[in-house]
């Protein structure tokens, strides 16, 4: 199911695996990269609506060339379809639906997160300036997930004990789904709620800078 | 009678003078009044400050006031083109980066009379606490940051005093506008249009098509006309670089 | 003209008056009583956008029995029409045209006015209590007319010195149209820009607490 | 599947408990969810606090809560009805009295996620300075006052501070509404319905009808379902009072 050279779950089935926990009838905002592949991957018997945060809800697929629409764009500014029974706003009231509270869950990608759940996922210096509508979502939804590699290209641990980055947010972080498994910002320490297959909690401690616990019904 | 239709872009445009902060609505490729921006180019205007969300994402629109170095000042969420990080890092451009939710608030704040109002949004960043660049120098060197916001504690959780973004003018583009500026939008089209036409103090709006007073429905206007002084007919093309991509 | 027993102009006479003043291309609010009035009396040559708090731009005169739709009232809770090209919208849109700075004019009614330009117009101690849009559209609009008697019932004057009845706004009025005459506050005292036929400026002054003076152009 | 679409009001409001938050939409006779009010009537509910415009105009809707002394705390811009005049200078209701603009801002803050805002409305004013009765005794003395308002400068004009109003519950009143909660208003009937919406954590909308999804054009939603979690279809006369107009 893996790459045969990645360790975890590739990008596609931990997406999968993320869409697996989005209940019926939930309203959600999917970032760019991992987490706008949740999308595709939402159990059949489930009705989910998406936000994208340039204003529409009820964002839809990838059109056909045949079927774009030159007024319709996701928050990646890709060509999107919408959903029947779609809404289409401002910003002003797409942030409101993000700060005011009315969004189940944000799912963002993510550079670092922190036991204490501080996510920082916007500014890399000497990179392009851009913090988008991240510090919006961060501070608005319900539950905020992150979807990441478990680290970075060279091995560096995204799990933190403290973030070294700029912080997107603080304590805002409520899952983070990687590589390598499940967590829940804890405090202190991440609780690993599930493990990628084939994956032990020794290997996910090695390569994670805070502390791991194992929650008593996971998989391992 | 009121008549807020033009006919002619550079002539309307001709009140907006060199150093005038503008509004742009416009998300992506999305709801861009690119006629407007080539129209500004056109007329050879520079030292602007622009507010909107990109800076464009390709050589057309905004991005083509970027490329052809016009602008003095950004206010935005995501100013992700090279020829922006280029002018920012190189020193030729101060930038305001906003989080987009507050961009959008900040805007329609303007035209709602809202001095300011707080958010948590930003609490605890770079961006709240001073510690992000505004402007560097041409030696790679930051010579100004953000200004430290205000904190104040309401039900337990910090939020930042924001402020109302006013411009002098805003550029925006509709789907339909009748002579009275009542203006309607198309889907994802409508996005940072109605809050900068709420921002500007004077609205000019780039419309696909010019329609009959009447021919919206009062319960279908997205924009009354109160907030809009200039209407014109979108012209595809019209203004467009005679080497459009050249400067990429 | 104006009624037999009444000295200055009539309240349709007062409400003509105002009218006149009103630009082609105006966008007007006016509030219930001698303010509504105006709207009947704009020169025919001018297009003039009436704007009514509870949510449309565009607001027409009164319907005929047949003609009443249940879905649109005045600010008065009066059934009314609205015009070809009118717009409606929510009250917080409504509102943000109001405290934006968008209305050229605001026309309400008035129990007391400074000669500073303060206006009292929302609470008598003992009545019932309201203060409706008042307070945002003295500190919203361009232009802040008032159209009133010139006096009380009891004769007692209503262009004051100081308001004595809680105050609306400070600084707000830029006219005030009465019975008697034209004024405008100009801080230490009223400028008399026009009178009504058959009054003259010391009748006003009798009438009035604040000091008058008359503007040269005025009709005397 | 999301079905928001319920059949029976009484069942509907039942997890509405004495003492509750209310934010009701309508203004004057226009887009006043009145089988709502009147439900909850039925269901003998007491002590609420309401967050609406007016006090009711006639003896239905909000005004048939008044007049069955439902109420212990009214919030609003204009409650002009006799019986909530006698309520509130004998004691038995309370008044926080806010205008009409600041009203319906601080209803949409309270769904925008803006605790609070500054604005130069009522700033030097009785509303602003703590000088206007709140309560009073039964013998017509006034024993509580509006708060005093936080009072800071912006660009030379003295504005106050206004905080977001979430309440418990909304009760709203739409044209069409569809199974997602998304609805269209009609008119003036839109008015404080959508700010209402926004400031209920749970917000109830009786509509004059109930549509298939996608009957709503996606450009004609003036409120996206995600502000509504009930929605059942209006039923003139549902619930009025038998003696309608006995209580005035």
């Amino acid at each position: 199911m893996s790459e045969p050279d990645a360790l975890g779950w590739s990008r596609e089935e931990l997406a999968t695996r993320a869409a697996l926990d989005v209940p019926d009838g939930a309203y959600v905002n999917v970032g760019i990269g991992i987490p706008m592949l949740i999308a595709s991957h939402i159990p059949e018997d489930r009705e989910v609506w998406f936000h994208t945060e340039n204003g529409v809800l009820g964002l839809g697929g990838v059109p056909e060339a045949d079927e774009v629409d030159l007024d319709m764009q996701n928050a990646g500014k890709e060509y999107a379809k919408i959903v029947v029974g779609a809404a289409a706003f401002d910003s002003a009231l797409s942030f409101a639906i993000v700060r005011g509270g009315h969004l189940d869950i944000a799912v963002l990608g993510g550079m670092q997160v922190a036991s204490m759940g501080d996510l920082a996922n916007w500014s890399v210096p000497g990179r392009t300036p851009g913090v988008g509508g991240a510090m919006d979502l961060v501070t608005g939804s319900k539950q905020v997930w992150v979807l990441m590699e478990h680290t970075d290209r060279a091995g560096t641990p995204k799990l933190m004990r403290h973030c070294t980055l700029p912080i997107t947010g603080t304590r805002c972080v409520t899952r983070v789904y990687t590589t390598l498994g499940v967590f829940q910002p804890a405090g202190s320490h991440f609780e690993c709620l599930d493990l990628a297959p084939g994956v032990d909690i020794e290997t996910v401690r090695a390569l994670t800078d805070a502390e791991v616990t194992l929650a008593r019904d996971s998989r391992e | 009678m009121i008549n807020k239709v033009r006919a002619d872009a550079l002539e309307m445009l001709s009140v907006v003078p060199d150093g005038a902060s503008i509004a742009i609505g416009g998300f992506g490729l999305t709801g861009v009044p690119v006629m407007l921006c080539h129209a500004l180019c056109e007329l050879d205007r520079r030292d602007l400050h622009i507010v909107s969300n990109n800076a464009g994402i390709d050589p057309t629109g905004v991005g083509r006031l970027v490329g052809e170095g016009r602008i003095r000042k950004f206010t935005g969420s995501f100013p992700s083109n090279k020829e922006f990080f280029t002018s920012f890092h190189s020193g030729s451009v101060e930038l305001e980066l906003v989080p987009q939710g507050t961009l959008a608030e900040r805007m329609r704040a303007a035209g709602a009379g809202i001095p300011a109002f707080y958010t948590p949004t930003s609490a605890g960043t770079d961006l709240a606490t001073g510690s992000y660049p505004a402007r560097y120098d041409g030696e790679g060197q930051v010579t100004a940051w953000l200004s430290p916001k205000d904190v104040r504690v309401f039900g337990g959780v910090a939020c930042v005093l924001e402020t109302a973004l006013a411009t002098d003018f805003a550029f925006v583009k509709s789907y339909k506008a009748d002579r009275l500026g009542n203006l309607a939008f198309r889907l994802a089209s409508r996005n940072f249009n109605v809050p900068a036409a709420m921002a500007g103090r004077v609205t000019f709006c780039e419309s696909q098509s010019i329609v009959e007073v009447g021919e919206i429905d009062p319960d279908g206007v997205h924009l009354p006309g109160i907030f809009v002084q200039h209407v014109i007919e979108s012209q595809l093309g019209k203004f467009d670089a005679p080497t459009r991509g050249a400067s990429l």
